[in-house]
C-alpha cells in the first residue's frame, strides 16, 4: 500500500471546542504510526486551515497563563518540527485581516518548515490529491 | 468487501452524531465490511461501562457490545478517555486503548473514511 | 474529485461548503440536515438540492423527525442505514463529514 | 419570594444535539420543585420556541422506533398533560412552512392545554415579564 | 452580595464552555457571592472523579474540588450521569446527585441566572 | 429589559440576536466570541459592535487567542473575570447565553 495521504481541513476556530485542536495533535501522530505498519507502509497527512479554522493561528497565545492548557501556537510549531505541511487560506487571512508576520514559525526551534500561505484552489488540489480527506 | 475507517469526536449520549456513527456501523458491517471504530475527543467518554439505559437518552453500550463481537474493531484514545477520569479497568472489555497513531494506523487499510469532527 | 459531504445540520456553521468546486460533488442528508431535503424556506428549496448532481437522505432520520416521504423533493433520493452503506463504497470515492 | 418566573427559550432544533431535548425535560421538572422550596414558593417556567427550535414540533415522530429515544413529540404532550405554557413564534413557522395543524395536541390525554402561536413579540414579552431567561 | 445561579450542559474537557464556567464561578465566590452549578447533558461527566490533568486538556476536578471547599453548591443531573455509565461512588465527593427540580430550585433564590446551554 | 447576553462564537448558530429588541441590550464577548472586537472582516467591524449600548469583552480569552488591546475596538470594554461577576450583578437585571 506504501504512503496513504489524508488531507486534514481545518474549517472551525481553535478553543472552545476541541474538534480543531484534536486535528493538531492528531496530525502529530504521524510521527509513530510506522510501528502499526508493515515495512515502507506510512500515512502522510497535511494541515489545511481554511474559513474560521485560519482564527487561532497567530502569534502570541496564552493560553497556558489563562486556562492551564497548551496553545494552538505551541502546537503549530510542534507540526512544523516534525516537517509537517501546512496550509492556509489566503483567501480567509485576507478576509480576517490577518497579516502573514502574525502566523507563528519554528525557526529559533531549528525548524525547516514554515506555514505556507496559498490560493484555496491550492487546499483543493491537496484534498484531491489525498487519499483520504478529514474535516475537522 | 471494503473496509470502513470511522473516527468519530462528538460526545457520547448528549450527541445525535454518536448515535448516527454507531448505526452506520452497524449497517456496514452487516453488508460484511470491515470496519473500525476510533473514538477521540468527548466521545471517548462512551467506552465508560455499565451505562443506564434510560428511555430519555440514547445509550452506546449495547451497541458497541454488539459491533465487537462481529469483529468491528474499535478503539479510544487513551488520553482523552483518563482526562476525563475514566480508567481501563472501568471500560467496556475489549475496546483498545491507544494513542492517536492508532487511528493514522486503521485509515491505512481504508477504502474509506468517515471523520466525524463534530463541534 | 468524486467526494461525498454529510450535512448533519440545517443552518450550516461552517462556509466549507460554498468553496468546494467540482462537478462530482455530492451531499449526503443526515440528522437535521434532513430539514434541507423538506423545508421550503419562504417558499423555496434548499440552496443545497440545486447545487449537486447527487443529493441523498437518510430515510430514519426523516422519519424520526415526523417527515413523510411526500415532503421531500423530487432531487433527493432517500436511502435508509444499509442503502447509505452502498452510497459510501459504490457512489463516491472520498467522503467527509462536514 | 413566592413564585418565580423563567422564560425557557428553545432556539435550536431536536434531535443532533441533546440541549433542546433537555428544555422540555427541565420544564417538566417544575411539578416537583416545591418539594425543595418553603411553602408558597413555586418556580414557573413557560416554553417559548423561535428559529430553528420550532423544527421538530410537528406530529408523527417516530424517535422511538428509529433510535430508541422518547421523541419531542412526547414530551411536548407531557408539557401540555401538566399545564405548561407553551408559545411557538408564528413567524418562524410561516418562514419554515409548518402549518398549526401540524403541531401535537394531548386532547386524546384529557390535556386542557394547547399549543399557542403567538408573533414573537409576545415571546419577547414573555422574556421581559419573567424573573430569569434560559436560552436552549 | 448576590446569589449566582449557574447551569452547565455542554461537555467536559472537550468545550471550553466548561471553562468558562468554573472559572466564573471561582471569580464570583472570591467577591463573596453565593455560587451554584448544576450540571445537565454532557457536562454531567465532569463529576467523575480521578481526572487527570494533561496539559493538552483542560480539567475540571481540582476546580470543581477548591469550589466546593468554599461553599459553591454543585449539584449532578442523576439521569445524564447514570446514562453515561458514571456511579455515584465513582463521582467527586461532595457534589449532590439529584433530579432536575433541584435546578429549578436553585433559580429561585438566584439574583442571576447564567444557564449555558450548549451546543 | 436590562439583557446582558453572552456571545460565545464568531460565526453565530443561531438567529437569537437579531430578532431581540430593547435599547437595554448588552453583549459581552467570551471565549470565540471576542473576535467580533477585534476582527474588521473584509476591513469592517462586527455588526454586533454598533448595534448594542454597552458591549464587554473577556481579557482572559483575548490573550488566549494572542489578542492585544490595541487591536480591540474602541467601543468595547474589556473585563478580566473578576470584572465580569461586577457587569453580570451591576450592569443587567437579566443575563443569558447564546
Amino acid at each position: 500500500m506504501g504512503d496513504v495521504k489524508c488531507a486534514f481541513l481545518v474549517q472551525r476556530p481553535q478553543y472552545k471546542g476541541e474538534t480543531s485542536r484534536l486535528a493538531l495533535t492528531h496530525a502529530l501522530a504521524y510521527q509513530t504510526v510506522e510501528i502499526l505498519l508493515e515495512d515502507g507502509d506510512t500515512v502522510t497527512p497535511t494541515l489545511n486551515f481554511v474559513g474560521e479554522g485560519v482564527l487561532g493561528l497567530t502569534k502570541g497565545q496564552k493560553a497556558m497563563e489563562a486556562y492551564g492548557i497548551t496553545s494552538t501556537e505551541s502546537h503549530l510549531k510542534n507540526c512544523l518540527l516534525v516537517d509537517l505541511d501546512i496550509y492556509v487560506c489566503k483567501e480567509d487571512l485576507d478576509r480576517f485581516g490577518i497579516k502573514e508576520d502574525q502566523l507563528p514559525d519554528a525557526d529559533e526551534m531549528g525548524a525547516e518548515k514554515k506555514i505556507n500561505v496559498v490560493p484555496f484552489s491550492t487546499i483543493q488540489k491537496n484534498m484531491e490529491e489525498a487519499n483520504h480527506v478529514l474535516f475537522f | 468487501m471494503g473496509k470502513l475507517a470511522m473516527g468519530v469526536y462528538p460526545g457520547l449520549v448528549g450527541s445525535a452524531c454518536y448515535d448516527f456513527a454507531l448505526k452506520l456501523a452497524d449497517a456496514a458491517a452487516n453488508k460484511g465490511h470491515k470496519v473500525s471504530i476510533w473514538f477521540s475527543g468527548n466521545a471517548t467518554g462512551s467506552v465508560k461501562a455499565h451505562q443506564k439505559h434510560l428511555k430519555d437518552y440514547s445509550t452506546g453500550e449495547k451497541y458497541l457490545t454488539s459491533l465487537l463481537e462481529r469483529g468491528v474493531e474499535i478503539c479510544t484514545c487513551e488520553a482523552c478517555t483518563i482526562a476525563r477520569g475514566v480508567q481501563k479497568p472501568e471500560g467496556i472489555e475489549k475496546i483498545k486503548w491507544s494513542a492517536m497513531h492508532w487511528y493514522l494506523g486503521s485509515i491505512h487499510a481504508a477504502d474509506r473514511v468517515l471523520h466525524i469532527g463534530g463541534e | 474529485m468524486k467526494l461525498g459531504i454529510f450535512v448533519s445540520d440545517y443552518k450550516i456553521p461552517v462556509d466549507t461548503l460554498d468553496r468546494l468546486k467540482g462537478d462530482d460533488l455530492g451531499i449526503i442528508l443526515v440528522l437535521n440536515g434532513v430539514y434541507h431535503a423538506t423545508i421550503k424556506e419562504a417558499g423555496k428549496a434548499s440552496d443545497l438540492l440545486g447545487k449537486y448532481s447527487r443529493v441523498y437522505a437518510l430515510s430514519e432520520d426523516l422519519q424520526t423527525r415526523g417527515l413523510t416521504p411526500e415532503q421531500v423533493d423530487s432531487k433527493v433520493k432517500v436511502v435508509d442505514y444499509a442503502g447509505l452503506v452502498d452510497v459510501i463504497f459504490n457512489d463516491f470515492e472520498k467522503i467527509a463529514w462536514l
